[in-house]
């Protein structure tokens, strides 16, 4: 305990009546706060390793769903990609038709307009494929004749439904050609393809919608459970005269903190995740005589998994902060 | 500085916690606020710095209502007051240094006076070789004094204490005492809601009594 | 503030010397305690209903994630039970075999021990098979004569691996009959199958490893954080004598109900995912002449899901207890 | 009752809190606990139940050292033994009666005696009007009566209390000393941190005194 001398008491005097800093300081300050506040609340979350850890793996948890489900969807399209799934026209000719009548008729489809694209098969060809794609090719060895008719594949530009008009035109169109003998539209694998699509997009939109609720109610509130712990804080900062942002702060970094490495470890498992199915997948295709092979998690996909951590955080932290600033305003 | 005008609280569901005070302090005023248990020491002190809303009647700071200060201008007119509560309301994830140095920090002060002013203030209430340690691992008496050195650190134009020296020997009370009176000495207006009839009557200052809520010695107010 | 006669002063002395209460009051009251805490942690939990729902909806989220995964796995079962799946041997036979051969040699192979079943498939029926089943039905009404020979299908008891050499030998003694063209054993669909259950068991385990993982990891953390606003409670109750169960009894109760509106909540969720996909799966199944429909979540699951959940809710809170009563002991 | 045999006392990474104390209590002895702030009254109460243990030296409570006390054991000492805490230790999540309540449902009391003796003690504290409320709708010295009559509503063979009248006025600190000192007078031991030197003058009982750790009056131990 010390006396303070008269001088000592003049100058807090005038620094009692004073605006007592400048605004270069002021905002030297602000800024040191920031630096400060996101070392501090960086420092605090690893002061606490097993109890960040567990908040920081389930907000990786939250986050890494929906990051496979969107590895999934990317990899169904490369998937489909990779599949032939044009919408085609089987045209069957006549079995005896002449090679130059059936390049005549080939040049003129392909004059036209709507086909992406126009394919001979012959009857040796057609023979070839059907035994391997058929998976009845033991049977065909047995016959002593080729008993298939040589075949026009015609694939169309796009299979919109607005298209189908324009097959069935084309369809009959073709139907009154000598050459031909039957036309076939296979639109079965269509409807077949469309169940699907229907089956993927309802399950695709119910997990996103479910996912998407989890990360935000995990999110939030694990940060306003880890919040609700530092409410004096909050009381304290306010009753010294801090304003709602300075109280804000280091929650929001926090928060920051944990979105942002809860969506670095959710890459992580998203990757390892990828790792772990891979092989049995490439397997798979293989026995279809298929290249494909699953696309893992790459930058863009790590760079969105932080920002969408980060601002999930953020979000999270701030609805929690507001919450609690309501609640101690007095009236 | 301080002026009370016909003000009345209730809390929720309560009667009335202060009926119909009106009283004024001066600038550089020093003046106790006693009485029994349950008075409504706090609750006055509380409608000073905005912990409540009087329920009727006006607080007037500095010639301004405090019942006309937009929600935005709150954090500003608080850190011209200094508090010290009754139940010290210290941080206990950080140093007694930060705790202290909050004010400072809030209104945004620069690194290098912080530290300096910090410890001037740790030194008047002679806990400077304790800077470094959590709250919790101070006494009870300690504690009550970090909560001082918070509430003068920044040097405020109103000091508010609500049982300061509740946790504290004689001899320090007294000290304390020295402290807020040389403050009010440069012109902060200086209220202390006390019990001890000891310090009281030897300082011989103004003296608010309260009565069940109600003023009944010291209302003096001059208009 | 009352004087006290001589009298209760006496009592007050026996009674803080004696043992003051009996064994079955004793009981009672500790009977009582649980009842009250029962009702109490379910008042309380009802008394922050927002901040109630938000817990108890990322409780129920943990837990339908893995529910959801369980249908899945239950309903594949039920297709792969609806889908024709056994191992068969496929026996061309030749075109002018004798009907009566044909059927000495089915009796001959019925008596025989290792197949489950001998299908006799005319040259007509497999014709119509044919046309239904391979989508090339087009080309084969083109066909004037019908190529296809008259067939035995054998489908063996079991598909283990161990009966491969079984199916072997059948097929080795099967081609040196005179009756028979050719035997083909049809394995290519069994590896195929085995690459996708490699992919569904990997996906499964991986899923079902980071669902657990995320159950526990969100239950305990959501538990230890509202625990953690409790702690002055039982720093309190400690201080005052109570014993450790005593402390926790209240904290497990909470953790009890909330594991248990969560697996109620998740049984919901479930419900209702598996609902909003049922219409486009039977859509899709009746594409493939198949009359499966998804197997909604019944009773067994809801218990399944109600118990997994009060377990957790139990498990969770009691760790987080520990973790509090064994950081304020001294020592 | 209370016997301490050369304790010492040392927070980790600080300077003994407590050094070679050694006093003993008799059963329904009155003692008041006095010296400066950051003396170690708080710290010599915390042993006595078990708060802290001590570094050196044993505290013996019944003849028992407490050292040997097996760690499922201290709930049932503490039964017996009641506090007032200096900072009140109020759970702010239930109402004052249920805060008195406490102790006697922590010892499996039946519901029926639970009411009768908890509103006997807060009539005592003169609380019995606010029963049902909160104790953040308490004034401070409210709460500091919650804290009394919670640690004498078990009625214990002990009864050790931290600064109990630091927020109450002159006349109801008499009052709760009085309580006090009629327990003694049943036989329970009393031991009474203050700083409140009109009370330990004017009630002339044992005092013992500490100074930075070490006891400098009253500690006559009888062997
Ligand atoms: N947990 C702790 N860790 C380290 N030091 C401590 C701890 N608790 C108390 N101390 C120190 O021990 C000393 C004695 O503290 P104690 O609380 O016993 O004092 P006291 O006599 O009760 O003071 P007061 O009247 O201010 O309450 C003080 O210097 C204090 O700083
Ligand atoms: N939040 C609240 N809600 C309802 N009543 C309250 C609240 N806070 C205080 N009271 C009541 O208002 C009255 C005055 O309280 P106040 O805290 O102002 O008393 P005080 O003079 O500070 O007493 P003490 O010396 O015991 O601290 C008391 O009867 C108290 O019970
Ligand atoms: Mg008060
Ligand atoms: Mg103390």
């Amino acid at each position: 305990m010390r006396a303070e001398p008269a001088a000592k008491a003049r100058e807090q005097k005038s620094g009692a009546t004073g605006s007592r800093t400048s605004l270069a300081q002021r905002f030297r300050a602000y800024l040191g706060h920031h630096r400060q506040n996101a070392r501090d609340s960086l420092l605090r979350l690893l002061s606490a390793p097993v109890q960040s850890a567990m908040t920081l793996l389930v907000i990786a948890i939250a986050l890494a769903l929906p990051g496979m489900l969107y590895m999934g969807v990317i990899n169904i399209q490369a998937l489909s990609g990779s599949i032939d799934t044009s919408a085609r026209m089987t045209v069957f000719l006549q079995p005896d038709a002449d090679k130059a009548d059936i390049d005549a008729l080939m040049s003129r489809l392909q004059a036209g307009t709507g086909l992406a694209s126009v394919t001979y098969i012959s009857r040796d060809q057609a023979l070839e494929q059907f035994r391997e794609s058929s998976g009845f090719g033991e049977v065909l060895t047995l016959l002593d004749e080729n008993p298939l008719p040589p075949v026009l594949i015609l694939e169309p530009e796009s299979i919109a439904d607005a298209d189908a008009g324009f097959l069935e035109t084309l369809q009959g169109e073709l139907e009154t050609n000598p050459l031909v003998d039957d036309v076939v539209l296979d639109m079965r694998w269509l409807q077949r393809l469309q169940g699907l699509m229907a089956i993927s997009q309802r399950l695709v939109l119910a997990m996103a919608a479910i996912l998407g609720l989890g990360v935000l109610l995990v999110m939030g509130n694990t940060i306003r459970l880890a919040i609700e712990n530092r409410r004096e804080e909050i009381l304290v900062v306010k009753l010294i005269g801090g304003t709602n942002g300075y109280v804000r702060r280091p929650f929001l970094y926090s928060g920051f903190w944990f979105g942002l490495l809860g969506g670095l470890l959710a890459w992580l498992m998203v990757w390892a995740g990828i790792f772990l199915i891979r092989e049995p997948v490439a397997g798979l295709a293989s026995l279809y005589q298929n290249p494909f092979s699953l696309i893992g998690p790459d930058l863009r996909q790590l760079s969105l998994l932080l920002a969408v951590g980060a601002l999930l955080g953020l979000a999270g932290s701030w609805l929690a902060v507001a919450q609690l600033l309501h609640k101690i305003e007095p009236e | 500085m301080i002026r009370f005008d016909r003000v009345s609280k209730r809390y929720p569901g309560g009667r009335d916690a202060l009926a119909d005070i009106s009283f004024e302090l001066h600038e550089g005023e020093f003046a106790f606020l006693t009485g029994h248990s349950g008075a409504g020491k706090s609750t006055l002190l509380k409608l000073v710095m905005l912990m409540e809303r009087s329920s009727q009647g006006q607080v007037l700071v500095n010639g301004k209502s405090l019942n006309r200060l937009h929600r935005s201008q709150i954090p500003y007119y608080r850190r011209r007051v200094g508090v010290v509560f009754q139940n010290h309301h210290l941080l206990f994830d950080r140093s007694v240094f930060q705790n202290v140095a909050l004010p400072l920090q809030v209104s945004g002060y620069p690194a290098r006076d912080v530290a300096k002013r910090v410890r001037a203030a740790l030194d008047r209430v002679g806990l400077l070789d304790k800077e470094n340690r959590n709250p919790v691992a101070l006494s009870g008496g300690e504690q009550q004094r970090v909560g001082i050195a918070r509430s003068v650190v920044h040097k405020p134009r109103i000091l508010l204490a609500d049982e300061p020296t509740g946790n504290l020997d004689p001899e320090l009370s007294a000290e304390i005492m020295d402290l807020f009176r040389r403050f009010s000495e440069v012109g902060v207006t200086v209220l202390i809601a006390t019990h001890d009839v000891v310090l009281t009557t030897r300082m011989r200052c103004r003296e608010l009594k309260l009565h069940q809520g109600r003023l009944v010695q010291g209302e003096t107010v001059e208009s």
